[in-house]
């Protein structure tokens, strides 16, 4: 597997080989996912929306719904205007959601169709929305799509109030379904009545009834929520790099203070959003929360041993392999090589702060933004690592190099019932932190000579 | 009303117009049955199509083990068909294999403004210096094209910096009305600079190439075993475990067999008119197809030793599978299905079905045209429209050194009558029965509808309609991925088909759908609570 | 490993080689320690509390505190009543319990000592109380000795009483304090007010606090409501081998009557849970729970390609053996082998009517109570599973022959992180269904050859 | 008011009458420091202590990998001491280990009631027949003895039967009052029915027995390492990694070592007596303590050249660790730590920390006797008690054939004068220093309340103590299994141990103990919610 990859790393490499990351629209139609009633539409080739939605049911397990402009070679030419008009008519005839939120492409950006001009001329009833957000492919990462489907979604929809309400809103940045749940219930038992956008619970994890539906009941952020974020007293905006702008945005527009912080994994990242919580509900944090977290400090402890100054390559999202490099500090183990595709230097800056904070020597580390699997592959190559935490195209290099990997983060192609538990929190730390250690236990178990075979560890 | 209408009325009127010719509820009258073909896809349908760069590099060239093909464009493209085929290819002895690996210009803002030649040509210097590849592909993406790039003449730049074959694919996703564009592109770029380069003659009395065979699952694996078990040699596959190493030969093989008829149907024909090489369609999907299939291919060369050896080899087949095939053909008879695939797979898994007592009451393809629903004799009534034309048809003519023709046409005539499918496909209608529902270009509401109203017992398609019709109760199978199974083609392959559409079927989730407090009453006492 | 073990099975062998079972008295102290500021006491020699402390810690990775009769020469010829006198008197001066729960071991009870007498004599202040249970090793397994401490803090400290309560009482079984809590929070949101017997949440599971207590505050099945045990208007007892005597003591003797239903793991049993829930409170299902149905049969359906016909091999204790062959069965996996150590004839007769009822041949499957791992080993060399799914000392048979584990049930002693989670529910079964799947494709993957290794599966 | 009595006072005075002289809080002064020990356990104090089974099998006999350790009982004493206790055990090349499976009897009622000998007969006749070992063990557990089952009559048939050495042992539980019973009674049946018996001599210039030497965790394989590197031969293990085969010549060796003085510093003795073979106590944990060791074994033996190669090889192996050594003592001068073990190691380990800089302030055993603590000139002041009388004492002579002296009476005297400590042991209390405490037979209770008073960084005990050190906030690492790794021995494991202790010292898990919220309170606001 991957045995045409050399040991030696060529500097400054141009071409990109095997990717991390992909590009914007993606990002923008599975956010648009997260809101009530609203189909996503793809403005560009239907090969687009094709890969789009594959990509999403492969990660999900779940349908995708979405539409395309299907643009053909006229379009490329005379601009897209006719077939997205073509294509709101038909969506709402065929599939009548509320809201069709429009994401572009980099046909339809390279070719300078403008869309915030031609559904403006759209003739569209009261009851429904069609908005869009600009996501040039050529741009940023799928990461970058999602946060400018925030942005387009709240452009759009949400509204000035003369009065600040008493909720707040959380922008939980691009996480599964099985976070959602956990996100909303720790916000829940800390009282805070809350504004959650997007919100795929329910969406992307649909249980099996018997019955499908387009759009299903009850489940994303609702039109009026949207609306009304804008009257958020206090926003808690997670994942730096996924939220800032979309956090940014609505302070700008509305004066909603927020509080940016990290995707709350493991025990100090949670404690964060925690605080955040307290903070707006003025609230103690109740005993069963805390007993949660001190059995996962306890898990920490007891398993310490098999983790401790274990080298690990992170790899993934910015956002989320930031938080992993913190719930992997915690359990004793070096971020030896911390990885992002999506092209944003803070993530380097941001990664080097953690490492530094926690006394790990950076000159061991390496910590790469707008870079590749390739790249990480050569680097283990050079130095190997003791596990592998990341999507599932790891997995080759998991298998070239004998090294366990942990599934986690977009895209996981290849195993099932993870996006329907957390990832986040003190629960979804506990989850993992079984599952590395599992991972480096079983690992033990296999390279154990008999002799050294253990029955308890 | 029948379903056909049923479905047609929820339509608006625009709509309607428009999709009322590419749904077929077969007649089988006098009148033949027709649909429309290999036009544009309604913008906002939800069709399940691709594009046209995801037939170019996802489907035909793609799968070329020893070809480094770059994606030349923003990273998207490149990422989504990165591993995702299953095009199993094995890696040569000593060759190399650049199946795992996706390569990417990547493109940037900056790139898109001052356009990406210059770095796809780093990139090129960059793969040659790290992997030094015998044959590179370039592949284009949307913005390609419009900025004004130029991958061909890069591709030229390259072949004489570095000696080696380089093409350039203008494949941009917009092209055409969906992949079967991108499969054109791709095979007259492997027509006009692979096929006929190469000078290594097969050593064997009778050789084959298979085309469009793309070892999704390892069928062309399979499908090889049983004709080398015959005495075949097999000089090229497209592009399955293919390689430009072995396609450069293609010319020099006696036969050409035909799976995928849709998506290389042209390099048949064009390779007969080259140089003389008949080809038969075949389809190696189902006991009998695979039985007929081959018994063709062995009177096509009119030798009785190896019509024998055919007929013992398949004695020998049908003899190791006959049990289990019949187990599964008790545990699935009488079941009806559905099949929406891309191209010929709607047709050809229709014989591997009937194998196991299964009906196909709905079929469509993705990005067919009338000739795969309705025969080679249409395709002379098919009129080119403006996105049609803007694929490049390539003319061959008879290569004077090369051309060898086997039989003469008056032979070749008399092999027909005999009832060999010499140069020919008859297509999906005749194998289908009066009132099965046919639909071309397919999309989701219509997928959902026809459910509810045929009530197929299984639906075979790809991922995208897979999670939605298992919602609905029915079960849902991938004809593209095989569900990360197979393969289903030959023998062996029928047997593990007729396994895993058991095991869908009976697999015991399905009972537990619903909850028993839907069907039990709550006795007496007061409802409250939450709901 | 393992490697002097012939395929040739001995029929009627004598001599038991790799338990799957352990004593009595293990059972009894880990039912007492599920009982609020109770000690558990061991009456016999010291050594038989230190193994009960040891292997009961190295499954929780917890504290396990009991006491010892510490029986020498003297006690065991002279009988143990002065032992047990001075060491009640310790234990409340040392300790301060309110509860001492005495167990019985094989010297004890060979030796005839009449504890239920010596306590009848001993001064204990009102506050306080001393019960015990007659738990002869030799006889039964550590389910038995769970249910007979059940049935002995229940004949000491549960009250008649003239009117029932509105209260259902809940019998757990044997499971782990993640169970308990799921199973407490599954008839939270059925509405049913219960009283849960024993309650190990927060017990063995004890948050990381930096403070240790003997008896961690507020967990533990009150001595109250075991008071009131007997004014339940109804029982739900889980695990027909370990709970039904504890179930039938109180039906007899307060006439609660009981429903007796398997341990609540996989969907159809969880089923069988919440309708006896409903029966009690008369609610209907909330979509909540209905929704972790569905996203629970849809993961199954979802995976389905990679478990079904796989072949189990299913070991441990009786109850959880059963629920586990039933999930399997949920998921299209063939329960091949299916082994006790526990001597019940019942879990033979019960796990065939299973098998029975989902058309499953019993006659390739092999169901066994009353053996051992070495009879199992030799089963799997002359045919292989697939996966095998058990306690801790399989993997000594997992790794001679290649086969994953996935650890579940008593004795896991060398994993971490399972026993805070759950197991029963539909939230145990995702659990589950992860891990098993995961196994299973894992061996996929470490199998494939490069050409068949898949991204997306 | 010292640590001690703060402990003390804690106690009712019943309790108090017994602990105090169990608990010594060390003055140095001019009297000799004294503790009682291997008495009785207190019923109901959660001592640490098992029971003679446990020692017995569990320690002694179990780790012989060649013999089939067979549990006459009811289940339970198997399944616990089943691969629980990490003695190691290499499978020899054609030759049978047990190490990874459980014998048992497994006992129901009515053996319990009509006596188990005859289900003991037939499972040994089973073994033979499906594993035919060479050696069996029968170990008792509590009822055996009660009931009247005679496991040595039994073990006398089976070697009749069978031609195989098998040994009965009577270690029911409550014999004695801790595992050392079960020590006792286990190297009682080794020395009278296995040491001696062989005859093949050793090859070597000199060779040695290991007495004491468990391999938890591979230390004896580090022991052996080293020893053969100077060129020791080793001829038997007593009995980590050890085997029946090699036990019956380990009378045949030059020299016994004795690392587990607790457990069998009488065979030693006995060896002494009847073979006339000398023996050292040492002691491989800790730097200092094992080139103290690897000197006196060297002069022992009185050779210049084995005196040179043993400074040759402590040379090249401090060299290979002193990096690591340097960084692990930067990491824990000065820290400070408790150790409660079962017997020696709670001695030998203060070797090692104090390599690491680390003081122990805190020590004990769970079964020591007193010249465990004060050395061995206090044996004789030792009276026999009921429980002590209990345990066969067995008395050996001078075997008039074997009987070898290296060196005269007065010989060995001049050695000692120079330093090397032959036949004899100072006990823990020379190497520990003032205020520092000692306890016996600790309990669960004392352990809580001296983490309490004297704080110490590290605590080293056993599983059933761990995870309450632990909760107290305190650093706690199990040092009867290593918490699953080793060797801690030797060069090598010194190494190993100081990264273990650096690790659960440092690890990062500790800090996250106090939430945020406990230490930064609310601002403004109402307090509601649960809390």
């Amino acid at each position: 597997m991957l045995e045409l990859t050399p040991k030696e790393i060529m500097e400054n490499r141009h071409i990109t080989i095997n990717p991390c990351k992909t590009c914007e629209p993606v990002g923008a139609m599975f956010c648009a996912l997260g809101v009530e009633n609203c189909m996503p539409h793809s403005h560009g080739s239907q090969g687009c929306c094709s890969y789009h939605r594959t990509v999403l049911s492969r990660h999900f397990k779940e349908p995708a719904m979405a539409t395309s402009s299907s643009f053909t070679e006229g379009a490329s030419v005379f601009g897209g205007r006719s077939n997205l008009t073509t294509a709101v008519k038909n969506i709402f005839d065929i599939y009548d959601p509320d809201i069709i939120a429009i994401h572009t492409t980099c046909l339809s950006e390279t070719i300078g169709d403008d869309v915030g001009n031609y559904i403006m001329d759209l003739e569209v009833s009261d009851d429904k929305t069609v908005l869009y957000a600009s996501t040039p492919s050529y741009e940023g990462s799928h990461i970058q799509g999602f946060s400018n489907m925030m942005i387009g979604i709240m452009k759009y929809m949400t509204q000035k109030a003369a009065v600040k309400s008493n909720r707040a809103a959380i922008f939980p940045g691009w996480v599964n379904p099985g976070d959602d749940r956990e996100l909303k219930r720790i916000a829940g038992v800390m009282g805070v009545d809350y504004i959650y956008f997007p919100d795929h619970e329910g969406i992307l994890e649909t249980p099996m009834t018997g019955k499908y539906k387009y759009f299903p009941k009850g489940a994303g952020t609702s039109a009026a929520d949207i609306k009304a974020l804008g009257t958020a007293k206090k926003l808690i905006a997670m994942g730096h790099i996924t939220s800032s702008e979309p956090a940014e945005f609505l302070d700008k527009q509305y004066k909603v203070p927020f509080s940016l912080i990290p995707m709350p994994i493991g025990v100090k990242l949670t404690d964060k959003y925690v605080m955040a919580l307290r903070e707006i509900s003025h609230q103690e944090v109740p005993q069963t929360l805390e007993d949660e977290r001190g059995r996962l400090v306890d898990l920490m402890l007891d398993s310490h041993t098999y983790t401790y100054n274990k080298t690990a390559a992170i790899y993934g999202d910015p956002d989320i392999v930031y938080s992993f490099t913190s719930l992997c500090i915690e359990m004793g183990m070096i971020p030896k090589y911390v990885i992002t595709g999506t092209p944003k230097e803070e993530f380097t800056r941001q990664v080097s702060a953690l490492l530094k904070e926690h006394g790990i020597d950076t000159g061991k580390c390496v910590i790469k933004a707008d870079t590749d699997l390739f790249y990480l592959h050569q680097l283990i190559k050079n130095e190997p690592v003791d596990i592998l935490i990341g999507s599932s195209y790891g997995k080759q290099i998991a298998k070239a190099e004998n090294i366990p990997i942990i599934r986690m983060g977009f895209p996981v192609l290849d195993r099932y019932g993870n996006t329907i538990q957390p990832t986040v929190g003190y629960a979804g730390a506990i989850r993992y932190v079984e599952k590395i250690t599992c991972a480096l236990m079983d690992k033990v178990d296999a390279e154990a000579k008999d002799e050294d075979f253990d029955v308890v560890m | 009303m029948n379903e056909r209408d049923l479905l047609l009325e929820k339509y608006s009127s625009r709509v309607f117009k428009n999709r009322k010719s590419h749904i077929t509820q077969l007649e089988m009258s006098d009148e033949q049955d027709t649909i429309t073909a290999n036009t544009r896809a309604i913008p906002g349908i939800a069709t399940a199509r691709g594009c046209c760069y995801a037939g170019c590099k996802g489907v035909v060239v793609g799968p070329m083990k020893d070809a480094v093909t770059i994606t030349h464009g923003p990273i998207g493209c490149a990422f989504y068909s990165w591993g995702t085929r299953r095009n199993k290819a094995k890696t040569e002895e000593g060759g190399k294999n650049f199946i795992p690996y996706s390569f990417c210009t990547d493109m940037r803002p900056t790139d898109i403004v001052f356009g990406g030649e210059k770095k796809l040509e780093e990139g090129i210097d960059e793969i040659m210096a790290i992997f030094n590849p015998k044959c590179i592909f370039i592949c284009s993406t949307c913005p390609i094209g419009l900025i004004g790039d130029d991958v061909q003449a890069v591709a030229r730049e390259v072949e004489k910096k570095y000696g080696i074959k380089a093409i350039g694919f203008s494949c941009e996703g917009y092209k055409g009305v969906s992949q079967s564009s991108g499969h054109h592109i791709a095979n007259n770029g492997l027509m006009k600079q692979v096929i006929g380069t190469g000078d290594k003659k097969p050593m064997g009395k009778y050789s084959l190439n298979i085309l469009g065979e793309y070892n999704i699952g390892g069928d062309g694996w399979e499908e090889e075993r049983i004709l080398k078990k015959i005495g075949y040699e097999i000089v090229s596959v497209f592009t399955g475990d293919g390689s430009y190493e072995t396609m450069k030969n293609a010319h020099l093989a006696d036969l050409n067999l035909v799976m995928c008829h849709r998506s290389i149907n042209y390099v048949a024909q064009m390779m007969k008119t080259k140089y003389g090489i008949d080809w038969l369609k075949v389809n190696f999907i189902g006991i009998g197809a695979t039985c007929k299939t081959l018994r063709m291919i062995a009177e096509y060369f009119q030798d009785t030793e190896l019509i024998a050896k055919t007929e013992e080899v398949i004695a020998q087949e049908l003899e190791a599978i006959s049990d289990d095939m019949e187990y599964y053909r008790s545990m699935l008879k009488g079941k009806t299905a559905g099949i929406f695939t891309g191209g010929s797979r709607s047709h050809h898994y229709q014989s591997l079905l009937r194998d196991l007592g299964i009906e196909t009451i709905i079929a469509g393809y993705e990005f067919a045209h009338r000739d795969d629903y309705e025969g080679r004799d249409i395709i002379s009534e098919i009129k080119p429209d403006a996105d049609s034309k803007n694929i490049e048809e390539i003319a061959v003519s008879r290569d004077e050194e090369l051309y060898k023709e086997r039989y003469s046409g008056e032979k070749l005539e008399e092999l027909k009558e005999k009832g060999i499918e010499i140069d020919t496909y008859d297509g999906m209608f005749p194998d289908m029965k009066k009132g099965y529902m046919v639909v071309d270009d397919y999309n989701m509401f219509e997928t959902d509808e026809l459910i509810q109203t045929m009530k197929p017992d299984i639906f075979f398609s790809g991922i995208k309609d897979k999670y939605s019709i298992q919602k609905q109760g029915v079960v849902s199978r991938q004809l593209h991925s095989y569900d990360y199974s197979g393969p289903y083609a030959g023998f062996n392959g029928a047997v593990i088909f007729g396994r895993d559409v058991t095991m869908s079927i009976y697999t015991k989730a399905w009972v537990l759908t619903t909850p028993p407090w839907k069907t039990a009453a709550l006795l007496g006492g007061r409802i409250g609570g939450e709901n």
